[in-house]
């Protein structure tokens, strides 16, 4: 977490955390999980009454933030999601909600921005396909200009809440460039299939669009010029889904913590051993360095810096590496229990360890940084 | 071994030949049917096939006892063929292409339980168990590990208070392998709290189908099980079903431990696993596993990086050969390791260095695993079953240097036993067991 | 601080502009020649050029003193301005673009030394003391590590032995920074040794120029030097020259590192490296320096791999970058941990996440380096002093994590101080010292 | 070192190590580099006498070994002058003797093996170029026929001890494939140029050749089918330097143990701080597999095995990735003094870096290991 909050900030943060406590604990996590529900709408509209979904949203399009720096904020919120592994479409929303503030037309802020802001509406980003490249190389799927519409034909796949998605943000290839589309989930053509999740807390979808019509309006931004749209909602996605790893993960080292000074093996606590106390240190430094990177990119995105490509690809990189090293040695000093169904590491693992490649894994962003560092 | 009332050993030519002769007769071939083969027409008579795996395994190991070939190594006293370890392999040499997988359920019976049962058993518990196992009709399991007790295996917590001609069980174990298959577990208890803790441990041989003792599948990070969890429950052990001396139950599981090692290192004369179709590279002793020709099955990871396209992209391949480098290092360390302690250049205790090395190969090989798969080993086609596998497995990276002995257990052991470092100052070795600090027992699980 | 007789303070604002004022006309410019500079011509003419460097330090921290610049947040009865941490920043602001990279020879003595002599001196010690150096004249080091040890800083070994109105010392002190160059140590030496090591130590004020007192350059793996190693034969210093209380020296140590954590974190009042254009990337604190435009200066690694035509080689690739990620993470770890402990989010040992961070990051990226480089950093052309560099740096890969408190030292602390584990157990701080297991002196170096 | 060793290899081994204790222990290693010498000839020619140049050489060319697994034996040799950082062309001659047994004419056999076995004559394998490449691919230096003869023209590096050479192997292009040729170091057009070294105790040249006329007798094997000649080299020079990496590593990893066991830091010996000891237990499994896969792959080539470039290749890339990083982890261990010219560990840690490069480096290997297993 950032260390200069404000006290509107610090207010915010505790509303999201009381609600998240109260509201959907662990146990709850759990229950939907047997009940294969990804989240229940009654939650999701709290949480958007709270401020999920509108910190990207100017005031006059019904949105708003406590300190004007929208994504700063909602970095907060995904960051306490992270602490409970909390369920909801918050990076595909919001993605979604920039990118119609950003390049949406008159009729699509109105149309779209009140539903999303007020957690009525569900909107989800339909970027990746089958390569899992997360670049613009790997849109595929086609948009050609057919009367007065555009007709759509591929496959999207690992597109988060797709099932429970009113709407979706397409990305398509148009030629040589991209271009963006919104189109209703339940448009002629378009059929959803669920996908396997390592992190049962979310589901996800494959989207097939079989020439799938849609009018001019539903265009986002400039036909075939949508390439900064595209890197700034992955910039929006990165910096929250970093934010809400950091999270989870601070969240497994503190109750690590804890446990190796309460449980007692040979006398004393497990934490009195130098070789964890050494493995500890060393990821009590590297969760540091993964805050101090977080708010760096986020900072650097938020104000459309120069380096914020760079920065989210350096914070992306180092965090999908460490986090999950951390929480899996947190598993190990668990011990057996730590392997268990019954204790809750696994669900921190789950989410941490699909974090780690949605929207690109370690290997896909070292290799963006290379690029921009002029290799 | 004593061996009274024997005249002088079978030689194991001798013994192989009788096997080589016997088993056709009697072993199911592997991959035959009932109508090219009358042992497996017979086992399918009786229903015992794979849908009653259990019942055949025993079935078989009887098949086995009533053809003088089982307990190769146990006295001829109680059931055993009075012979040697070279003997046990001769005739595991034998049964290559015969279906005798299934029998690895009685490794733990024959390999450990049984050698602790011949050295601290009295004349008729010895009488009673080895036969009784040799012959199929039990399987063995352990009783050691506890929720509360981790690495430390001497905190023992689970209790036995004497009540008259019984002791009475109460208590939790848990990482139990086999509990719903066992018929008697090795049971470490505490019998004295007024002492050190290794002072006050006394060891049982408790019948599993027993009033108050609830066996439970443990439910791991996959959603999979494989292990169970018991709660004891007033369970009520008959006093003569103490194995070796009261309050020394330390010295007994200390030795089961050593022969845990042994039957797990390869180098049991009690135990080892018939060859079979089904068993993995890397066995340590006994009969060597053959040479696989070059190429004979493709690393995984090969395919995978296949797969995915990513053959020839050039960091690929350096996390792949990283990991087939180590993971032929690892064949290559067991056999050095074995051979090692039977010069008694390596101490015992160098048995660890194949824990600590095998586990690590598993935590990185499955990293790299993730790295070459990316997304979809998180999101998957839900037809996609080794995308999901992967995920899965990566979830359960460390169970392999946590269970059987974690990687700090062994590093200490290393550290200590093999270099000779100083061993780590012991708080609670040499107080009442009462006054020590040590975990609460739970209530119950919390599911 | 007592201010005593001074009006109202001086605001930083009209500081910073009577600095402006004063500079130009009395620091050296970078990169300016006797022909266009006056004030390097008035340098020239003196010698004191970069073939009298020390000398040429001496003489400009000279001129700041006369000037009125000196110590600015120094009291002012001991030469010093009186002024705060804001107007020594302020100044430094304005030495952007002069040449006074040789004042970091004084770091140690204005962070360090010399906020300890303000604590614990007498009057006579800061009057004499603390405007000897701020006029340039001294420049003090440390004799505070001792060969036997190591991170073990207590169990100190180096003798003072009273003898009339002298203290007789001797022994060795190692990893000396400045060696050569200072006039002063601040020693600390053992006084008692029937007492526990840290209640018999007490710090000397200690001439380096004196008999007995042999100063010699280290050598270091790659053949170079950088530090010192001291060997005090009865060396005799005045009893007066006692810095703070007899056999209480642990508490004037621990205060000096104190100073030397603040002053290395950028958080001293005392000292700060004026702005030069030699000074590195990272620095903590005091006035940040310029935000680096993008690609303004590559990577040293991609130029390594663009060197070897690796550039476009996946593998090469990741691995650069990883080293690249790693440096920009670390740089903003520093702030962040600045801006924890300003606000008390982090206490004060969070400074050894820095630490730890970054040394371990140079391991890494010397072991990235060598990866790429591939044989020519090992087997070179004579002439190729960057493949030469990059082979000794390798050697030296450590030095990051040893010096100044060990890799292990830090984690120590963290595992301790900031996350509350339990401490080890110590074996001697309780005990006389001389009844305690320590390291023996050597007689001399093997040299 | 190999578990099972006959008597007489135990015995063989004995003499090498009192041999180089007694004549050549580190005082006189760091003497050799003060006075800028590589090494003494007379202290060669006795290594000669005890076998280190014959074990490769039939009985009926002068040379023979005790177990008649004469690279067995010689991995023996290769261990000890790791233990003791020795210096000396083990390697270069061993691979040039291996060469000429091989596949050199009888002339060459007869005039060559009788002085290499006897150690009054060195020679050295000039094979890798600027690239550095170590592999067939890297070999630019053309062997053109003129005449009744051929003209070597380019350059090679990194040659060992080519400064003491009196012959030169070397390894050239000839068309599609490699042809190997016997050059005296002082013929006509050959040019020798020392190069830094970052073993001391160790001297490379860079070899130009600059129109280098040579006869047909010259010729080493088939003229443009030298392949498996220069496989099998390679797999010899990768043997022992293989087993000369693990011998040094082994020597520091005792002494720093024993350092541990002795060196007090807060009233304990630092050996008995679990974080080190743990360490400690790490290293020295490490260096168990090292040993395990340095007896493996010379078995493997010893016995010519289908599988002995591979394993070969598996060896290098393990010990050369973990060797050097168990060095200086003992840097670490033994603190400041690690990094002081005063103590001994940088002369291993300059041999076992040195020998992580030459031939090949670990990614190098893994490279090639990802060739032979199909990819």
């Amino acid at each position: 977490m950032d260390l200069d909050l404000s006290a509107d900030q610090e207010l915010f943060v505790e509303t999201t955390r009381r609600f998240l406590e109260a509201e959907c604990p662990i146990v709850e996590v759990r229950r939907l999980h047997d009940a294969e529900v990804s989240f229940e709408r009654h939650y999701w509209r709290k949480g958007a009454e709270l401020g999920w979904t509108a910190t990207l949203v100017p005031e006059d399009d019904g949105g708003g933030s406590v300190s004007g720096d929208g994504l700063l904020d909602l970095v907060l919120v995904a960051e306490e999601m992270g602490r409970l592994v909390s369920p909801g479409p918050l990076v595909p929303v919001n993605v979604v909600a920039e990118a119609i503030v950003r390049s949406g037309s008159a009729e699509q802020r109105a149309e779209v921005l009140p539903g999303l802001v007020s957690g009525e509406l569900i909107a989800t980003w339909a970027f990746a396909e089958e390569d899992a490249s997360w670049d613009a190389a790997g849109v595929k799927l086609t948009a050609t200009e057919a009367g007065d519409g555009w007709v759509l034909a591929g496959t999207k796949t690992f597109v988060q809440d797709a099932m429970a998605a009113d709407l979706l943000l397409v990305t398509a290839r148009t030629g040589d460039g991209l271009s963006q589309f919104l189109v209703p989930a339940d448009a002629a053509g378009v059929s959803i299939t669920k996908l396997g999740s390592l992190d049962f807390t979310r589901q996800f979808g494959r989207v097939d669009f079989a020439d799938v019509a849609v009018p001019s309006s539903a265009v986002v931004g400039v036909v075939g010029d949508a390439g900064d749209d595209v890197e700034r909602q992955m910039q929006v996605a990165l910096v929250l889904q970093n934010a809400e790893t950091v999270g989870a993960t601070s969240t497994v080292l503190d109750f690590t913590l804890e446990y190796a000074k309460d449980r007692i093996a040979f006398g004393r606590p497990i934490g009195s051993y130098q070789a964890l106390k050494h493995r500890f240190a060393d990821m009590r430094t590297w969760l540091e360095a993964c805050h101090g990177t977080v708010t760096a990119s986020a900072k650097a995105v938020q104000a459309d810096a120069d380096d914020a490509s760079e920065l989210v690809s350096v914070a992306k990189a180092y965090i999908a590496d460490r986090c999950p090293a951390i929480i899996q040695d947190c598993v190990q000093l668990h011990g057996g229990i730590g392997v268990t169904w019954e204790h809750d590491l696994h669900l921190y693992l789950r989410r941490v360890a699909q974090n780690a490649v949605l929207y690109g894994s370690v290997s896909q962003h070292r290799e963006r940084v290379a690029a921009l560092i002029g290799m | 071994m004593s061996t009274t009332g024997q005249t002088t050993m079978e030689s194991v030519e001798s013994f192989r030949a009788r096997a080589a002769a016997w088993i056709p007769e009697h072993l199911p071939k592997i991959g035959a049917t009932g109508n090219d083969d009358p042992v497996t027409r017979r086992l399918q008579d009786q229903n015992l096939d794979s849908d009653n795996y259990l019942l055949r395994t025993k079935a078989l190991q009887g098949i086995i006892y009533d053809g003088g070939f089982a307990g190769v190594a146990y006295p001829a006293e109680y059931g055993g063929q009075g012979l040697t370890a070279k003997h046990m392999h001769a005739f595991n040499a034998e049964c290559r292409g015969y279906d005798l997988s299934g029998l690895g359920a009685y490794g733990m019976t024959f390999g450990m339980i049984g050698p602790t049962i011949l050295e601290f058993g009295t004349e008729e518990q010895k009488e009673r168990h080895i036969r009784g196992f040799l012959t199929g009709e039990n399987i063995w399991i352990q009783f050691l590990s506890e929720p509360t007790g981790g690495s430390d295996l001497a905190s023992v917590l689970t209790r036995a208070d004497r009540d008259g001609d019984e002791w009475v069980i109460n208590g939790s174990k848990i990482w139990t392998s086999l509990g719903e298959t066992g018929d008697y577990g090795l049971l470490v208890a505490r019998t004295n709290w007024d002492v050190p803790k290794h002072s006050g441990i006394s060891v049982f041989m408790c019948p599993v189908h027993t009033p108050g003792l609830e066996v439970m599948p443990l439910r791991l990070v996959t959603g999979s099980t494989g292990f169970c969890q018991e709660f004891f429950t007033d369970v009520r052990i008959p006093a003569d079903h103490l194995l070796g001396t009261l309050n020394d139950g330390w010295t007994v599981a200390s030795r089961l431990l050593v022969h845990e090692r042994n039957s797990v290192g390869g180098g049991s004369q009690y135990w080892a696993q018939p060859y079979s179709g089904t068993q993995g590279e890397g066995a340590m002793g006994g009969e060597p596993a053959p040479m696989e020709g070059r190429g004979a099955r493709r690393d995984d990871l090969v395919e995978l990086a296949d797969a995915n396209a990513k053959a020839k992209d050039p960091y690929t391949r350096q996390l792949v050969a990283e990991a087939y480098v180590a993971a032929k290092v690892g064949s290559h360390l067991g056999p050095r390791v074995a051979q090692g302690m039977g010069k008694g250049v390596l101490p015992p205790p160098a048995g660890s260095f194949l824990k600590l090395f095998n586990s690590s190969n598993q935590v990185r090989r499955s990293d790299i695993s993730m790295v070459i798969a990316g997304t979809p080993a998180t999101v998957w086609e839900t037809d996609d079953r080794s995308s999901e596998g992967r995920g899965l497995g990566y979830l359960f990276r460390q169970a392999g240097s946590i269970l059987s002995g974690t990687s700090e257990i062994q590093r200490n052991i290393i550290s200590e036993r093999v270099l000779g470092l100083p061993r780590e100052p012991s708080l609670d070795s040499k107080v009442p067991f009462n006054q020590v600090r040590h975990n609460t027992m739970p209530t119950g699980t919390e599911n």
